[in-house]
């Protein structure tokens, strides 16, 4: 079979090539799928869901407990073969205390117990009841039982591919493997460069220098030929604080929504294909509710409330600190700029601070400071995991950490929905995120943005909504 | 008339500044034949060293401008050359010894690559070049001339630079040797031999020699022919005879009749207290001893004249007492209390009762400043001097006092000549009347009628204010007007002092009664006179 | 001399340890790197684990006498972000900065010299004119799009040079011609500056009446007059580049250590910025002993 | 007695004479025709800083999506949008002209500060020398290898963001080279002999240093001071990044150009004319700073006073 290597540049730099902490988007574009594989993996082309990749079936043994069958004849990298001890080391590796697996959060609050069965069949104990964790386990990448408890720079996984080089901040080679299990790609081997402009990242595929540069921003995709839009599971909303007045009025929460003209931005400042949201995830997510329909750009409207609040006493007039990050987004400074001037035409008192990351943090993350004024924070949230669990309980429960509401019923709802399956649990985000949007009016829902993807002339590769966080090197065809 | 060596004719030269033009050359003629010396003398800021610039192609134009005039040399007129073939010119055929030695040698060169580029930059081999340029720093005198090849300018006394100067100037054994002033930091002894080097050369090779001094008696020695220059004009021209004893033009009589060394030399004085006494005095450098424990006091009101070798550690004293420079042991006592020993903050106020002129009066001035503003510092220092209001008046008569004129206070530095410098560095050290100046060889640059003006202003002021004086200079006749006492150095060490007459009448020391026999006459009969004895004596 | 670099040894010594004082313990009082480190659903328990392991719930003092324990012994601690020990981390991109910034430096003064004498020897000439105005555009222009414009001519439009990268030569060019821009601009003009001064001095005179040539009178007696200020210039520019060219390592993708400083201090990788600023400190340290030692060798004045 | 003669030239006599210091320098700046539009220049830009933001500062603020980067040149939408507008369809002439007050404000205060402090210590170090000195030079090297960005940091977190820590953070990052070739030069010049002189006289060392040293190594510090603005204005951008300083809607050049970067290859006038903006305004200074070297300096100055009438 003729193949090639083919050349990706990524964003950003890779400090670690760690199989758990894959559900980095940098690492995970390298590491997912093509050195390490999961157990499940989600169906993001088409309408499959939870798709076997290491586990050749599952079932659901009684509520709380899941049992996999694993796949036969697989090895690892390093020529040990795949089996059920795999799973359990690697599962157990990832919630180890003596390293920080960032994968590890998603199970965060369960207790799980993977038991050994036979060499291909593992039970997973839940408490709770973990109604998905079938697609819970598709974060989880399985590494060789002898893989030590320390992050490794020599990942070794089942992949069709494995690392072959890497020369810290110049590049990072894979190489196609022959003993792979399944279907061989058509690619045999991919080197990642890294480059921080944009700008750089679009020249390069143009000068034929790298094949796919998985995100450039909508300024650069100025070539339809290369370059294609994709949803990338990015939400950009204001987190509004429901605590300190005048935020805690429902009528200035209403006010700010209807203030935002979110049309005027796509198209402008943002792509086209831009969506306007009307929840903090997706549309792929189960339980998205198309019924809500986002507020329209009404400043009458938006003045009377504030005049109304006004004049129960609501301090209207207060200073709101509107708070974004530098560099989140390409356009971020503009859009915070638009969104200040559109505010303060509604009669808003904002003033916007752009901040760096760290700063950032202190305003979005719990515990927020003591006696601070009314503050909206713009921030981004990506879930492209297809479930609202991953989003929910962290942005709007009462214990959540980037949560701006203490709200019971919404409390009771995501409880509800977490523990639910089946159409129920679709039933029941849905209620959450009517209720979210149109009772509480919990934040100032932005967009779901658009990624670009500059794709070189002689690979074939479709971006799509997972792009964010893996690039499947078999995806990608040569012409 | 037949093709001389090097003619000027008609030279004129002008400078733009700020208040206008001035001319300082105006319709200069002369020549120059192989083999001959011609001397220029002249009153300070009269055009010598200009025109001698001009021939150089050294004047800077603008702001300079060479409004008329031809310079030939072998019938070429130089003025018309290009760049390259002046350059060929240069060095080679005529070289030029500078005024101010000082500012004139590059500081960050050692002086043995300095005197051996004039020879490599006309293609002469590096290794001769530079064996070249260490026969001629021993033949001008400079002791230890290996090591001297590697030292830097600064680490060479004014006289020792100035030697290097002219070993520079006679690398390439010239046609033409233009000496601005090349014997007035040396002292007699050496200066003898220098000249008596020149004298050599130019048997040797017919060089012909251009000699801008003030030195009568240096005229008296060596020069066929001599003009007189004034106020920009040649006024008389003719044999150093002829200009000796039937000057026509009253400014080269005034000049003749102001040739010192002819007055009653002065009456010992009554002891007192010393106003300095300096003991044990030493200062090394490195390995070399350049002042071996100097012990003399200096009288208020007195002149103490500093005579000696060049290079024996006149100007080191100076500098010791001065504290600008650390000495290496003994003490400086100022009215008893020792100048070594204090703090910045007391010498301070020492400060104002002490001066100095300074040896190379072109380095001493701030080149940013006007004259008004270099001799006015010492009121801006020293607030309760004078007030504000007649600063201007007092810089003006100060200027007039030295020769200069009351305009000349708003010009800079680099706009006058080197003896106009010398003298608003006198006037600055005037402007505190202090209790004792240091003049290091502070009428050194001066034509003799300025000379006897300034000598006199001294002398007045010593004898009206009490003002003593540390007078460093080589000029004996100057010194014997002058000077109350005498203290005669060499090789870092006081020889002998004693009253001027004792000195000039009694001379005990070898090297002081060699020193007193070198000493030229002004008159030129007199001087071939000794030249013939001299020349006897040797055969 | 010895003496005067046995001297300067301690109390660069003496800095580098209050620089490290300094930095450990203000860089501390920063934020938390566990905030930026872990993604920002991580729950309290592992970021208290995340603290444990990186034992940054001591007291600072605690804390900071481990360091210098472990310095001790060369051990500068490990990475946070790249579970790798810093000083390796840093050594590596370090090894690039240098090379980047001793060849651009090289380049920059060799030309910045020539081209500055020229111009201040034929002051107010159309050259003079040119230069300055070209070098000032250079010096003053946003070195982004200097890089990026000439990313997109030479690289995409012409096709003659690699974008970005290293590998080979080529990759080479465009950095350090981006690079060489604004250190050249200062330092032709505080060259010619410098030399106008000079060129003035009677000194130079003297070379004229000697018969030298132009050339040597520039390069040879003049310059080394001048040279005083321009090295001091040259010495500050090399720091900034030893500090990191952070504009060209991010835009070409150039492994120096300016953008891991940049990274490290953005994300508190504490160690890593300790580690980085020591071997910088180290490297500048060095090049200003330097710097002082030419001064003396420049100027026999100055050698007391 | 007589000395040559000065002849005064025949046009202007007296007047020569009693003229003003003002006019006279005024005459001098006349003289270079380049420092002359140089001073026009620049006064034009104080201007902007002065007036802009009073005169200009609603159109500078109207957004206006229609007019999204609107390309330079096209006078259908008014003569505000000569340059173009901005990403938000803001006129970038407006925004230019009231961005000159805090662009200037900060690069002065910082420029202005960094060589006022820099200066003293490095006359101190190089004239006091000693253990004055090694400490002060210690001091610059420690700062010279401290990063920028984690001073900025650091500031952020102890003090409040504004535009004083702004100007704090990028005066101390900027020392070092001030005092440094300050210290350099001094070294030098203090060995001359009209510095031995001045001490002689008595001087005390504050005039000793300010008076005779300071001026000779002026000129070169205003050199590396006109290029610091620029730096500085760059630099500034890249701070306001971590929120320190500058925050919209208020603007900088600086933040005019590093906003403007995504659109370099999409939309080059937004970054163009703030950084054209950047180089006039250098270019300016360092045409003043280059006069001003000749003007002070008695030994050149015949060239700014003998003007047109050249003719040697
Ligand atoms: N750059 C200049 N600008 C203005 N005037 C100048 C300049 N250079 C020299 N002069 C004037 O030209 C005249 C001649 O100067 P020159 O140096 O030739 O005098 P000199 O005869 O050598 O005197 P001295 O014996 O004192 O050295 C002086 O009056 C001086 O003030
Ligand atoms: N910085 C220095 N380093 C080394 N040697 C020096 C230094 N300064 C002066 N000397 C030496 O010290 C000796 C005395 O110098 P000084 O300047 O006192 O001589 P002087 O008596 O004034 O001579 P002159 O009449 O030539 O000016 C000289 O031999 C000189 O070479
Ligand atoms: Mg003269
Ligand atoms: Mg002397
Ligand atoms: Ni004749």
């Amino acid at each position: 079979q003729e193949g090639r290597d083919v050349t990706i540049v990524l964003g950003e730099e890779v400090d670690l090539v760690e199989p758990c902490m894959a559900t980095r988007s940098n690492i995970g574009r390298i590491v997912l799928q093509n050195i390490s594989e999961t157990l499940t993996e989600l169906d993001v082309r088409g309408d499959g869901g939870v798709m076997p990749r290491l586990a050749e079936s599952w079932e659901q043994v009684d509520d709380n407990t899941w049992r996999f069958n694993l796949r036969q004849g697989v090895a690892f990298s390093d020529g040990s073969a795949f089996d059920a001890e795999d799973v359990k080391h690697s599962f157990e590796r990832a919630q180890s205390p003596e390293i920080t697996c960032e994968i590890s959060r998603y199970y965060e609050g369960i207790e799980i117990t993977p038991t050994v069965v036979d060499a291909h069949t593992i039970d997973f104990r839940t408490e709770p009841a973990q109604p998905i964790l079938p697609l819970m386990l598709s974060l989880l990448t399985i590494v060789p039982s002898e893989t030590p408890m320390e992050f490794t720079r020599e990942p070794i996984g089942t992949g069709p591919y494995a690392l072959a080089e890497w020369n810290p901040g110049q590049n990072i080679r894979l190489e196609r493997r022959d003993d792979y299990w399944g279907e061989q790609p058509e690619v045999t081997g991919a080197n990642y460069l890294f480059r921080t402009d944009e700008a750089v990242r679009a020249a390069m595929v143009q000068a034929g220098e790298a094949d796919i540069a998985p995100s450039i921003s909508a300024i650069e995709a100025t070539d339809p030929a290369m370059d294609k839009p994709y949803p990338n599971s990015e939400t950009t909303y204001l987190r509004i604080d429901h605590s300190v007045a005048p935020l805690d009025d429902i009528r200035v929460r209403q006010a700010l929504n209807l203030a935002v003209d979110r049309e005027a931005f796509i198209g402008t400042i943002l792509a086209e294909g831009t969506e306007i949201a009307t929840a903090i995830v997706p549309p792929t997510t189960i339980g998205w509710n198309s019924e809500i329909t986002p507020p329209p750009y009404d400043l009458e409207r938006a003045r009377a409330l504030l005049e109304e609040a006004k004049a129960d006493g609501v301090p209207v007039d207060s200073e709101i600190l509107l708070v974004g990050r530098t560099g989140n987004f390409p356009g971020a400074t503009e859009l915070y700029e638009a969104l200040q001037a559109m505010l303060s035409e509604a009669g808003f008192n904002i003033r916007l601070q752009m901040v760096e990351v760290a700063e950032h943090e202190q305003y979005y993350s719990k515990p927020y400071v003591d006696d601070r004024g009314p503050i909206l924070v713009g921030a981004q949230h990506d879930n492209s995991r297809g479930d609202p669990v991953f989003s929910m309980f962290f942005k709007y429960d009462s214990e959540g950490r980037q949560s701006g509401i203490a709200d019971a019923r919404a409390d009771e709802l995501i409880a509800a929905a977490t523990a639910a399956t089946g159409d129920e649990r679709e039933q029941l985000w849905s209620e959450l995120f009517a209720y979210l949007h149109d009772e509480v009016v919990a934040d100032v829902l932005l967009f779901h943005m658009v990624g670009f993807a500059r794709v070189g002339p002689e690979v074939e590769f479709e971006p799509t909504i997972a792009t964010n966080s893996q690039l499947q090197l078999a995806e990608i065809g040569l012409k | 008339m037949a093709e001389h060596l090097l003619e000027l004719r008609d030279l004129s030269v002008r400078f733009h500044t700020a208040r206008g033009l001035v001319q300082a050359v105006q319709g200069v003629s002369w020549h120059l034949d192989r083999g001959e010396t011609l001397a220029i003398l002249g009153e300070s800021g009269s055009g010598k060293s200009v025109s001698a610039s001009a021939v150089m192609n050294l004047i800077d134009c603008p702001p300079g401008e060479i409004t008329s005039g031809q310079i030939l040399f072998e019938g070429r007129d130089l003025l018309t050359l290009n760049e390259e073939a002046r350059r060929e010119i240069n060095g080679r055929r005529i070289a030029m010894i500078f005024q101010d030695p000082l500012s004139h040698l590059n500081p960050v060169y050692p002086v043995g690559w300095q005197i051996a580029e004039t020879a490599t930059a006309h293609g002469t081999p590096a290794q001769e070049a530079r064996a070249r340029a260490r026969e001629l720093i021993a033949r001008v005198g400079i002791p230890d001339p290996d090591a001297a090849m590697r030292k830097y300018p600064h680490q060479f006394s004014g006289g020792q630079r100035q030697r290097l100067m002219i070993a520079m100037a006679l690398a390439l054994k010239p046609d033409i040797l233009i000496a601005d002033e090349p014997t007035t930091a040396l002292d007699v002894t050496v200066q003898a031999e220098v000249l008596s080097l020149l004298g050599e050369l130019q048997r040797e090779t017919g060089m012909g020699l251009l000699l801008i001094t003030h030195d009568l008696g240096v005229v008296a020695e060596i020069a066929d022919r001599a003009v007189v220059m004034e106020g920009g004009r040649i006024v008389e021209a003719g044999t150093p005879y002829d200009l000796y004893h039937n000057a026509t033009h009253p400014y080269t009589r005034k000049l003749i009749s102001a040739a010192p060394g002819r007055g009653e030399m002065r009456a010992d004085r009554a002891p007192v207290t010393p106003l300095l006494s300096c003991r044990g005095l030493r200062k090394e450098y490195g390995s070399f001893t350049a002042l071996k424990g100097a012990e003399f006091d200096v009288m208020p009101g007195e002149c103490l004249a500093v005579v000696g070798e060049s290079g024996s550690g006149k100007s080191t004293v100076a500098r010791l007492v001065l504290r600008l420079e650390e000495a290496s042991g003994g003490q400086a006592l100022w009215k008893g209390e020792d100048l070594l020993t204090k703090t910045p903050r007391e010498m301070a106020k020492v400060r104002r009762q002490l001066q100095m002129v300074f040896q190379d009066p072109t380095q001493s001035l701030n080149p940013r400043m006007s004259v008004y503003e270099i001799i006015s510092e010492a009121w801006a220092i020293h607030r309760d001097v004078l007030p504000k209001s007649r600063w201007r008046g007092r810089v003006q008569e100060l200027l007039e006092q030295v020769g200069l004129k009351p305009e000349h206070a708003d010009r800079y530095p680099h706009q006058f000549s080197g003896g106009q410098r010398q003298r608003i560095a006198i006037a600055r050290a005037l402007a505190l009347e202090p209790e004792l100046i240091i003049c290091d060889e502070a009428v050194s640059a001066l034509d003799v009628s300025i000379q006897a003006q300034v000598i006199q202003l001294l002398g007045r002021l010593r004898d009206e204010l009490g003002i003593a004086f540390v007078f460093i200079a080589h000029d004996l006749p100057v010194v014997r007007d002058f000077a109350d006492r005498v203290l005669v150095m060499q090789k870092g060490e006081i020889v002998e002092q004693g009253s001027v007459r004792q000195i000039f009448d009694a001379p005990r020391e070898p090297y002081t009664q060699r020193l007193l026999a070198a000493g030229l006459d002004p008159d030129p009969e007199v001087q071939a006179r000794r030249r013939a004895e001299r020349l006897a004596l040797q055969a | 001399m010895q003496r005067m670099i046995g001297k300067r040894a301690v109390s660069s010594l003496i800095s580098l340890v209050g620089l490290v004082v300094l930095v450990f313990f203000l860089s501390r009082l920063t934020g938390d790197p566990a905030a930026l480190y872990l993604p920002i659903d991580a729950s309290e328990e592992m970021r208290q684990n995340f603290r444990e392991i990186h034992g940054l719930n001591d007291p600072l003092l605690v804390q900071f006498g481990r360091y210098i324990g472990d310095l001790a012994v060369l051990d500068f601690g490990e990475s946070i972000r790249k579970a790798r020990p810093a000083i390796e981390v840093v050594l590596e991109g370090f090894a690039w900065t240098l090379q980047l910034a001793l060849i651009t430096m090289t380049l920059v003064t060799l030309a910045a010299v020539v081209l500055g004498s020229l111009a201040a020897f034929r002051v107010g000439s159309l050259f003079d004119r040119l230069a300055s105005m070209l070098s000032l555009i250079g010096a003053s222009a946003p070195d982004f799009w200097i890089a990026i414009v000439a990313i997109v001519v030479f690289s995409v439009g012409l096709g003659w040079v690699p974008t970005s990268g290293t590998g080979t030569v080529w990759h080479w060019i465009l950095p350090i011609a981006v690079l060489f821009i604004r250190p050249f601009g200062l330092i032709v003009q505080v060259v010619r500056g410098a030399m106008l001064t000079a060129l003035g001095s009677a000194y130079v005179k003297t070379a004229r009446a000697k018969g030298v040539r132009n050339r040597p009178i520039i390069f040879v007696h003049t310059l080394r007059n001048a040279m005083l200020p321009v090295i001091t210039v040259i010495g500050d520019q090399a720091a900034a580049l030893l500090n990191g060219a952070v504009v060209v390592e991010t835009i070409f993708g150039f492994p120096g250590v300016g953008k891991l400083m940049i990274d490290s201090i953005l994300q508190r990788d504490f160690n890593v910025i300790l580690a980085a600023i020591m071997v910088t400190a180290l490297a500048i340290f060095v090049m200003n002993l330097l710097i002082d030692i030419a001064y003396a060798l420049l100027d026999p004045r100055i050698r007391t | 007695m007589s000395d040559t003669t000065t002849v005064p030239v025949p046009p202007k006599p007296a007047a020569m004479r009693e003229r003003p210091a003002l006019l006279r320098l005024a005459s001098m700046l006349w003289a270079d025709k380049f420092a002359f539009a140089a001073a026009l220049l620049l006064l034009a830009m104080i201007g902007c800083a002065l007036v802009g933001p009073w005169l200009m500062g609603d159109a500078a603020g109207g957004q206006n999506l229609r007019a999204r980067n609107a390309p330079p040149f096209d006078l259908s939408r008014g003569w505000l949008y000569v340059l173009g507008g901005d990403a938000l369809g803001r006129p970038l002439l407006a925004r230019i002209v009231v961005a000159a007050q805090n662009t200037l404000l900060i690069a002065a205060g910082a420029v202005a500060c960094s060589m006022i402090i820099g200066t003293t210590l490095g006359l101190v170090a190089g004239y006091r020398g000693g253990w004055t000195g090694e400490v002060i030079m210690r001091l610059a090297d420690v700062i010279m290898s401290f990063p920028s960005l984690l001073l900025a940091v650091i500031v952020l977190y102890m003090l409040a963001p504004s535009v004083a820590n702004l100007v704090l953070v990028l005066a101390i990052t900027r020392i070092p080279i001030y005092l440094r070739t300050t210290r350099a030069e001094v070294l030098e010049v203090r060995e001359r002999m009209f510095v031995q002189a001045a001490i002689v006289m008595g001087a005390s060392t504050p005039r000793i240093v300010f008076r005779h040293i300071l001026p000779v190594i002026l000129p070169t510090l205003l050199t590396i001071a006109t290029l610091d603005f620029a730096f500085v204005m760059l630099a500034e951008s890249a701070l306001s990044f971590l929120g320190i300083g500058i925050q919209a809607p208020e603007i900088t050049w600086g933040l005019m150009v590093s906003q403007g970067r995504q659109y370099l290859t999409s939309a080059w006038w937004l970054a163009f004319w703030p950084g054209l903006a950047i180089i006039l305004t250098t270019m300016s200074l360092n045409l003043l700073s280059g006069w001003m070297r000749v003007a002070l300096d008695p030994t050149q100055r015949w060239r700014l006073e003998i003007g047109g009438k050249r003719n040697g």
